[in-house]
Parts: C-alpha cells; structure tokens; sequence
C-alpha cells in the first residue's frame, strides 16, 4: 500500500524500519537526536528509538566517519551523518584512506557496513561552501559506492539498500528535493545499487542526469516534445558504481547523448560518463556526447548569480537541441 | 586598568552598530529580503567589540559563520555589509560571498567562513606573516566552543604555540553548537582548560561586560606583540536568537528562563548603566548614538537596496588572479 | 649554461633561486629543516636561508596548509609541503574549501599566492595510503592549478612558475622520477602553467600522458616506431589548467588518440581528456580515444600485484595498437 | 599490585617475540628482501607488551605506521606477518597490506595505518560498539608523540570523553617524529597535558618499564570496563633504531650519547635482570626462551619465503564485498 510521502519523509521511513528491523543499526551526526538533524532527516527517532541508538556527536567530522569505520568493523551497521556534502571534505581521509580502503588494505578480511549520509547541491544562496556538487570525488575513490534518489520513491529504496549493503556507501540527499512529494510503498523495499532508471523512453536522443538535474531533464524533454524530439531519460541513480550498460544501450539506440549534472564541468562525472560512451558506443554516436554542467567556478551566493551558474532547463533544451541538429549518418 | 572615557564610549558604540546592524538584518530576513543563512551575533557583542578595540586595521581576525558582528567591530561599513547580505554587486565580496564569507581585507577581516573551525589555522598564517615581518601586528581568531572540537582547531592551537606566533584565541562560549548542548559534546565545562595542552596561557572572562573582555584582549595582544607567543581567552556569553535566522522556531532545546536570564544580562544595556552610574555618559548621550547610528542602517538598507545586483555574464571573474587563456579552456 | 641536475635538484635550485630573490618566498613542512625533507626536495635550504624561511612544522596538516593561506593573503608567498600526496586528504578542506576558493567568495579582494608541493604515485611498494595519483580530485577544484612534471628540465621550469605564480598551485612530484637525471639550465627560467608540451612529433595517433606515465608513452612510441606506427606524444605538464587546445590540434592532425595515467581509470582525469577531444574533434575521430589507467581498487602493496596494477609499457603499446587498428575514414 | 610470575613471564615473552621479529624484519630489509617502508618498534616494546597484556582477543587495538609491534603483543603469529612482510599470498593482508597495514581481526588488531593519527577515530568507533553491544571489551589506540600534533587525534579523544566510550589512549613519547624532536613541534613537555582538555585522567609512565605499563593499563582497561570512560597513558619511551629502516643513515637528529643512554634502559634486559635479581627466573630461562623463539622466527621466515606470491591476475578481489556485475563496469 503506497501514499504520498516527501523525499525527506522517504529517508526518514527507511531508516526507522531499519533500525526497527535490526538493532545493529544506529544513527551518530550533528543535532539528529533531540533536533532530528537539520534537514530533519532524522525527525522523531531518538524519541523512537533513544539516544543509545540516535547519537548527537561533537562537531567532528573525523571522528564521526572514524566512529563509524571502527564501529562497522566492529560488526555494527552505521549510519553516519555530514551535514553539508562539502564537509566531507573535513573528514576525507577517514572516507577516501580508511573506510574505502579498510577492507582492500586487510586482505579482504574486513567488512564496513557503513552508511556515510549528507546534504549536496545548490540553489538555496547557501554559497560556496554549503552548495557543492562533490560527487566526482567519491567516485573515483576504489571502494566506495555512492548514490543520489533523485525522487521519494527512489530515495526509500536506495537508503534501504544502503543501510543493507556491506561496503561503505555515501547517501547524497539533494537539499532542494527534500519537499519534493511521491508516492512511496509503506513496506520496506530495495533499490539494487548500480541499477540506473530509465525515466523517459524516447527515440532521438539519451539524456542522463542525476539528483535534481534529472527531473529537470525531464520537464526539458517534456518541451522538447512539442517539437516532436523525442528524448528519452536516464537517472544512474547510484553514481559509483554506474549502470553503464544500460546507458550504453540506450545510446545504441539513440545514437545522441547529453549529460546533465549541478557539478562543474570540467573534471566532473559527466567526462567519466562521456568518456565510457564513446569508448563503447563510437560507431553509433551521431554528434559527439554533450556535457551540461556547472561552469569553472565555485557556488556564488547571490540568487542572480546562483541561478546563472546552475544549469536550467533552458541550458539543458539547448544542449539536446544542439546534440539533435548535427545530421545523423 | 583604568579605561579612558573615549575607550569607554568606542566599546559601546561598537556594540551598538553591532546591534543596529543585525537586528536590521534580522527583520530584512524575516521579510524575506536577505537569500540565504543568517547567523546572528545579538547578544554576544561585548566580545568582538572588546577585542577590535585593542586592534588596529593592519591587525587581522577570523570569523566564523557568525561573522557580521566581528567585521563590524573591526570596523566594517554598513552600505558594503548590508549590500552584500543583499547579493548586491557594491557589497564587500560583489555577492559572490554572502553573510557566511562577508570580508573586508583592507580592515583585516580575513572572511567569515562556513567551515566551523577552519578559521583558526588561517589566522596562524598571518600570526605567521606578521612575525616573518615583524611588523608588529597580531592575529585574532574567533570561535565557538562547539568549534573547539574540531580538528582545525587543535592543530591551530598548537602549531601557534609550537612557533610561538602573535595570535589570540578567542573562544565565544555560548554555550550550544547549533541546537546542541556544549555539555553534550564535551566531557569538560571551560573550554579554557585546553590551553595548557598547548602551552599557553587561557582565561575566562564574562563575554557580557564588555571592559572585561577588552582589558584581557589588551593583556594578550600586548603580550603577543612583545613576542611571547599566543593566548587563549573564553569569553562566556551567549546568543539571543536562533543559531541562524532569528525565531526559535518554537525549538526548546533552550529553555526561556535561560533565554531571559541572559537577555537580563544585555552587554549593551548593563554597560550603558554603568556609565550612568559612573557619571561618565547620559542616557541622552546614548539615546543620540542610537539615533545617529539607527540613521546610518537606514542609509546603508537603502544604499543596498539601490545597488545593482552583480552581473551574471561575470560569474566567472575573480575565480582566478590574471586569467590566462588556457584557463579559459578549463570553463 | 646547462648541467645535469636530478628532478629532486631542479625543483630544490627552484626553490633556492626564488627564495634568494624574494624574501616574501618561505618553505614550511614536516622534516623539511635540518633533515631537507624525506625526498630530500628542501635539501639546504635551512642551512642557506636560516629557521626564519625554512620552517619545521608539527604534523598537522590543515594547519601546515591554513598557515600557507594565511600567510599569502597577507602578502607572501609561501611554499607549503604535504610529504605524500595520500596526505593531501587530511588537509582537504583547506585546500578545497579555503585556499580555492577564498578569492572567490572574497569578490576578487584577496591574492593567494600559495604553492603546495606534494610527492605523488606508485611504485615503490608503499601501498594504498603513500602510492595514489589523485590529480583528478584537485583537478575539478574550481580555483587551484595543479602541475605535475615529468623531468627535470620542465621541474624547474614549472616549479619557478608556481612561485612566482599569484594563485594556488599544487606542485605534484613523482616520486618514481625523483632521480631522473637530465640538462637544466643554471639560471632561473619559467614554464608557463597551462602550457603543454609536444614531446615527439608523429603523423598516426596523439598519445596524452603526464608524470611517469608521459616518459613510459615515449618508450612504447619508439617500439611502435619499429613498426612503422608514428606516435605524438603530448605532455600537458599543467593540469589545470589544461592547454585543450594543444591536445585536440594534434587529434584533428592523427585522428586517433590514447591518454594514459597512473591514477584509477573511473573518474580520472583521462575522462575529461577523453570528453575533451570528443566534443571538439568528434569528426576527426577515426577510433573511440583510449584510456590506459590503473584498474578500480587501492594500491596493493605487494610488487607483483603493483606492477600488474600500474601501466606498464606493454599495456601502452597494446592500447595504442588498438587504436590505430580500427580502419580510418 | 604484586604481579604472579606467569604474568611476568607473559610480559617478557611479549616483547621478545616482539624484539625477535623486529631484528629479522630489520636484517632481511638490509639484505633487500622486504619491499616497501619498514617502520622498526625495537626499544619500545614495553608498551604495546604491557599494554596488550591486559587485553583478550576480543578487546581491539588500532596501531600506526610502526605496527609490527602492536600486532605481535596482540597475539599475532609470526609465518602470516612474516609473510605479509614479504608480499606472500598467505600473508595475513594477502599481499595487499604490507608493513604500513598489517592486520589481524581475529586478534582485534583493526590495522597498521599509513596516516599519523588516523587509528585514533576508528578506535573510537571500535569502543562506541562496545559500549553499544554491553559487551565489557575495551578498545585501544596506539599513537605517537607526534600524531598528537594532529586533529584526528584530539577529535577522537573528545569524542571518546564526551561519550564516556571504554578507550584507552597509549601515547609512545619517543620524543620524534620521524627526523624532527618534539620540542620542536610543540610547547609542552608531556603529552598527557592535554588529557584535561577532554576531561579524562591522564598518566605518565616510564615506558622502557614493562611493568609499569602493565600496571597503568591494567587501572585505565577496568576503569573503561567499569563505564567510566577513557584515559590516557602516556609512556615515555625511544626507538633505537631510524624512524625507517634500521640504520640513521648517518643522520645527526639523535646524538649518540641520546641514544647509548636509551639503550641503557633496554626494556627486555632490564627487565631480565628485575625477574633474575628476584629470582622469579634464571639466566638459563631466558636463554631457553630466546632460542625457541629464535626457532619460531627461523621457521616463519621459512614459510614466508616458501609462500607463494599473490596472483596479480587477482588484484580486483577484495576491493568490495559481494561484487556485483554493476561494479565490474567501474574497472
Ligand atoms: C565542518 C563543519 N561542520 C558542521 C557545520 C555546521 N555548523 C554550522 S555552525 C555550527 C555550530 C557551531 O557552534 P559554535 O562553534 O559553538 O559556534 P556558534 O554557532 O555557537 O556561534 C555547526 C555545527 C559547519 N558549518 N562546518
Ligand atoms: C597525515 C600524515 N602526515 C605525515 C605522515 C608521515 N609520517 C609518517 S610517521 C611520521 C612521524 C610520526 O611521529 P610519531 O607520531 O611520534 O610516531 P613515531 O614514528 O615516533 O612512532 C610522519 C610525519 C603520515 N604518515 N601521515
Ligand atoms: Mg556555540
Ligand atoms: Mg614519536
């Protein structure tokens, strides 16, 4: 039985019945006990589940993350907080030297069940240390998965599989989708990591994008219909590891690209992306794969600047129109 | 130490353009005319103004997310501040940085900053700098108590006292890290008790009287600029709204007895007391202040409305120092 | 006049002319006094220049790079070291969130005239936290530059540079290379940051490589050669900035292309390359651009697992055999 | 506390074992038969043997870059660390760890760490699940002088301390940090000056004494036993040989006269002399101990030598748990 639920209340859902279905899992971050975290992703489950099992930490993203390798190690199954996802940056190296490499470094003999969650991406004049889009960095980092819902539903699903997988994964809830409304199953299910989504099944055209620039790409496609250019969507949905086979595959189809994504261009996901369609799908590409993405710059703060610097669907018409206009073979 | 009647009134009227500034920030927010977060420092304007007043331009601070309060001590101006909050291109950083990067080099603000904590280390840079060049100046850097667990911090602290920099810790002990319990993340009660683990000196003064704040500040800078390496000073005080944005959001992770039992203790108005008592200023005296000074928000909310509002075509100007062509290609 | 120098010495004869011209130049960082640094880089420098400019520091890496931040906005010019680039995680946020982007969100007002040297890639059997090549994460950091020589001669060109250079620079030196021998020339000389380097000249396929990885590209061009395969080869020596454009000139002349590097293929900087020259030589192209890359998993430690892991001259001569394979238009 | 003679025979196996493995790790790197940085534990065996001597396998320590020591004290066994030394498959990280990562679960060695200061949080996290799972372990950080200097390390003291979590920080004071002296890296003498700052006892004990470590861990494990939270320990102690390798490579950081008065103090003779004075044991004992374990090191040099290599067509194994074809694309 389904009904409408937000896609923070999705979070919120899958992580309470976790916790209510194992007890291994806990919840350690900055104000998710009493506050319940200032997304409120964590909304009412210290007063569910008590603060032996929802953690209020010190401001310490090392130890944090730290807390959560040894604890995961241990035989637990974490769920740690960063607030921001441009805090990861304060505790890298627990992420990218120790939780990601624990398991390689010791043989295999290791096992971190570890959930790392946090808040990306702009568009609320939060500036250039509370907007980013860091995904690129986690996934080139051996032994990390990362995943973005870009909807409730999806996020129910992909958190449930999170708190259930036995790697280190990185949940990025996008903070402008967190109101964002759907229907979302009461019972708990799973998302399989590394399953991407096609959202939009069209004929001229691929278009993968991820978190909010997804739904974006959607509205695009909708216009672009209109004038008969019919674009079909892919949401990777887990980041690291991709789904390229079925990206792959739709190109084949296609025989256009676009890739849209909130990060800046250069360096971003989007060229691994780009990189790996050429690479597989040369012979069927029609244009060469287009990149929509940020410009080389960090976040600016004021709105008018924001909203230049963030990609729109006007930016995202104009690349799958460009990518439609060359002539096909 | 006997201040002079002019120190006396500098501290108040620092507090006081401290006050005006973010309660006129405060409304502009709840009107919905500021994007974005907003820290405000009502409340704990004893300690920046106490601070500044020992320091001079060519001195530098660092800031946190709750940072207005600190460049106004310095000596920021209204128009620029007020026009940034704003997002407006005459504001201090041409809105691109916004309330939690407010900064004004020229006065020696060296930025609010977003990271808790990563203010210290940089404040020991220019410690560093200012004692490479003997020039003279000190460093300050302000910071919460919940900023104190933070590695940054500690490695700040002892590298200062390893190079035996001129820097002054200031550590704002309000007492929460956003909407949690300094008790709750610390196993001790006086964040001063770090300092021996660094090897210099810490004290704790009352963060609400003003005078207390600025003659440690004076100790310690004096004591920085003779050489003798940094100081740590806790100032306990405490904030008088929510950790950003004003309403508590009906959050009752503070109760209203504390609230008003600190709201009791005013820096601004328990001073203005004093100096009646003392015969030093009266109540006229102030009551011009404010006037003139309510004047000048008015002025600088009107400056920052009419600005221009920065040039989107320009959004990547001022990523780079002399761009050069090939970076062109990294667009 | 020109000498032998090792890679080692020309990036410390760097340091030592840019410091006896200019007081404002200072070195900090761990072991780099007395002991000259554990790759011996800041060899001589405290004997010559005093504790004053050659400074020994905690270990505390933010506060090794806050002090070079903090110190450049006030008006020098500090050269910071991270001993292995692994360590560059500890210090992230500094690096990302701080020295990248103070500029920026200051609107223009501050200068950072900082370089951060740092020792980076495999081989020598130090496992999965003193091996990486992280060049990819820096590489997407709006704000820095990064540069990574491949000799001595481009070392002391490219070092001068970042010096004198008024933003950020990361100075990667490979610690395989560090002694390389080769001509450099006595006196001070730079090497613009953003300029590549043309490193043999041929008709068949652009082969684009850096750090070690650029001098294995040249040996596998002359095996090639024997078969009458003419090789480019293309050192793009800075980073970021990429000189793009020297790269996708040579693609347009030979067609073909294969970039090679040390890091994990997924998300390195050989994607964005790969996007590079797709987007602008798309039809140019007469095979998909070649990755040759380390597979997706931490450095082992072992040597025979190493050098299975590391690209070897083989796997270059493979790939770009399988480039130039394919038929051309 | 009167300590039985198996105890004291259990303390001075330790770090025989312990001395014993180094020497051969140090002979075969100076014959080039081990790859990679080797970071020798001779001299400072006392600690991590009076140390573990307290712990059960189900207790759990994080350790550094100077590792061969922990995991040996924790119960380690020669062949697999020999081996792991040499890259063999059988070794106990198969290959893919080496010196800087070795590691044994079974033990409750949760590894060797490249980065200073980086086991320190993960002990934490170690100690949270014990504490979580009611279970009476304790666990324990291993770390330098000079990792104290590092935000990792005073992160995980504070949050150990602020939730009261069974840990136990061993601080080895050799006064170095590979090639620099501690004074020059900060301005306090001992280490355990910054336990206040967390709010948890801290202790100083001579760490060239076995028996004195044994002592204050045996108090700091009941203690976090108990619920009552970490301490710290900070033993004094010096490595004999270079910060890698064995030789100081003709370095000047370290006096010989430092060194020779160091080495006075072995922790082992001297130790052996305490029991023979006592005659808990004679010469003789001793003598037979040294050869059967001189034995057990001739053997696993043996076995790692016959071991066979990793097969590198393998490298991918381990990177995840349960790969799924998904991540396959990802190579
Ligand atoms: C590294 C990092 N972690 C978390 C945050 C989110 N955050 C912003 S302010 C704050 C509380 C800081 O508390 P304190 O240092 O006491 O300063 P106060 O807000 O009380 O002035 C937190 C956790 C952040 N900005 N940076
Ligand atoms: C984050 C980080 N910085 C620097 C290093 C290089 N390094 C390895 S060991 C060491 C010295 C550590 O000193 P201490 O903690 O006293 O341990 P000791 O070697 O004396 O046992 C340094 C600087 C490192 N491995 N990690
Ligand atoms: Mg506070
Ligand atoms: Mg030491």
């Amino acid at each position: 039985m389904t009904r409408k639920l937000t896609y923070v209340q999705a979070f919120n859902e899958a992580v309470r019945q976790e916790m209510a279905a194992n007890d291994d899992v806990f919840c350690a971050g900055e104000d998710i006990g009493a506050f319940g975290g200032v997304f409120q992703s964590y909304a009412g489950l210290q007063a569910e589940f008590g603060k032996r099992r929802v953690v209020d930490t010190p401001i310490s993203e090392q130890a944090i993350i730290g807390l959560g390798v040894g604890a995961a190690v241990t035989g637990l199954r974490p769920i740690v907080d960063i607030m921001f996802m441009d805090f990861i940056c304060v505790a890298f190296d627990q992420i990218v030297n120790q939780a990601a490499k624990l398991k390689y470094m010791f043989g295999g003999a290791a096992t971190i069940p570890l959930t790392i969650t946090t808040g990306g991406g702009g568009g609320l004049s939060a500036a250039a240390q509370h907007s980013q889009s860091l995904e690129a960095l986690l996934c080139h980092i051996p032994g990390l998965k990362v995943v973005h819902p870009s909807n409730p539903y999806d996020m129910k699903g992909l958190m449930t599989a999170c708190i259930r997988e036995n790697n280190p994964t990185i949940m990025i809830k996008h903070k402008r989708l967190l109101g964002m409304s759907g229907e979302v199953p009461e019972e708990p299910y799973e998302i399989p990591l590394g399953t991407a989504n096609v959202l939009r099944v069209g004929k001229d055209v691929t278009v993968i994008g991820w978190g909010r620039m997804v739904n974006e790409a959607l509205t695009a496609a909708e216009l672009l219909a209109a004038d008969g250019i019919d674009v079909e969507v892919i949401d990777p949905r887990t980041l690291q590891p991709l789904d390229s086979a079925t990206i792959i595959e739709s190109v084949k189809k296609t025989n256009r690209a676009v890739i849209v994504h909130e990060a800046v261009r250069f360096g971003g996901l989007g060229a691994e992306v780009a990189a790996q369609i050429q690479e597989e799908a040369f012979d069927y590409l029609d244009a060469p794969v287009g990149r929509i993405a940020a410009p080389f710059s960090p976040v600016p703060f004021s709105p008018v600047l924001e909203a230049h610097y963030l990609p729109s669907v006007d930016d995202i018409v104009a690349g799958i129109r460009a990518a439609v206009a060359r002539p096909g073979a | 130490m006997e201040l002079s009647t002019d120190v006396q009134m500098d501290l108040h009227r620092r507090m006081v353009r401290i006050r005006l500034f973010e309660e006129a920030a405060g409304r502009l927010a709840e009107a919905a005319k500021l994007p974005g977060f907003l820290h405000l420092y009502v409340g704990q304007e004893a300690v920046a103004s106490g601070v500044c007043a020992t320091l001079s331009d060519d001195d530098q601070i660092t800031s946190t997310h709750r940072g207005h309060g600190h460049l106004v001590a310095k000596g920021g101006q209204f128009n620029e501040m007020m026009a940034e909050l704003m997002g407006k291109a005459t504001g201090y950083c041409k809105g691109r940085g916004g309330s939690m990067h407010i900064s004004n080099l020229d006065v020696g603000m060296l930025g609010a900053n977003g990271i808790v904590g990563a203010g210290a280390p940089i404040a020991v840079g220019a410690g560093f700098a200012n004692k490479y060049s003997d020039n003279g100046n000190v460093a300050a850097a302000f910071f919460g108590d919940g900023s104190t667990n933070i590695g940054a911090f500690h490695e700040a602290a002892n590298m200062a006292c390893a190079l035996k920099l001129p820097v002054l810790f200031i550590c704002e002990n309000n007492e929460y890290g956003e909407f949690t319990a300094r008790r709750d993340t610390m196993a001790i009660t006086d964040i001063v008790d770090r300092a021996a683990g660094y090897g210099m000196p810490g004290v704790i003064v009352d963060g609400m009287d003003v005078v207390a704040v600025h003659e440690a500040a004076v100790e310690a800078a004096a004591r920085a600029r003779r050489g003798e390496g940094p100081s740590l000073i806790e100032a306990k005080t405490y904030r008088f709204y929510n950790h950003h944005g004003v309403q508590n959001l009906g959050l009752k992770y503070r109760t209203d007895d504390e609230v008003a039992v600190w709201k009791e203790r005013d820096p601004i108005f328990t001073f203005e007391h004093r100096l009646i008592e003392a015969g030093t200023a009266s109540r006229a005296d102030f009551d011009a202040i404010w006037a003139e000074l309510r004047d000048d928000i008015e002025t600088a909310i009107q400056f920052a409305e009419d600005s221009p509002l920065p040039d989107p075509a320009a959004v990547l100007a001022d990523v780079y120092t002399l761009m050069t062509p090939a970076e062109g290609a990294s667009v």
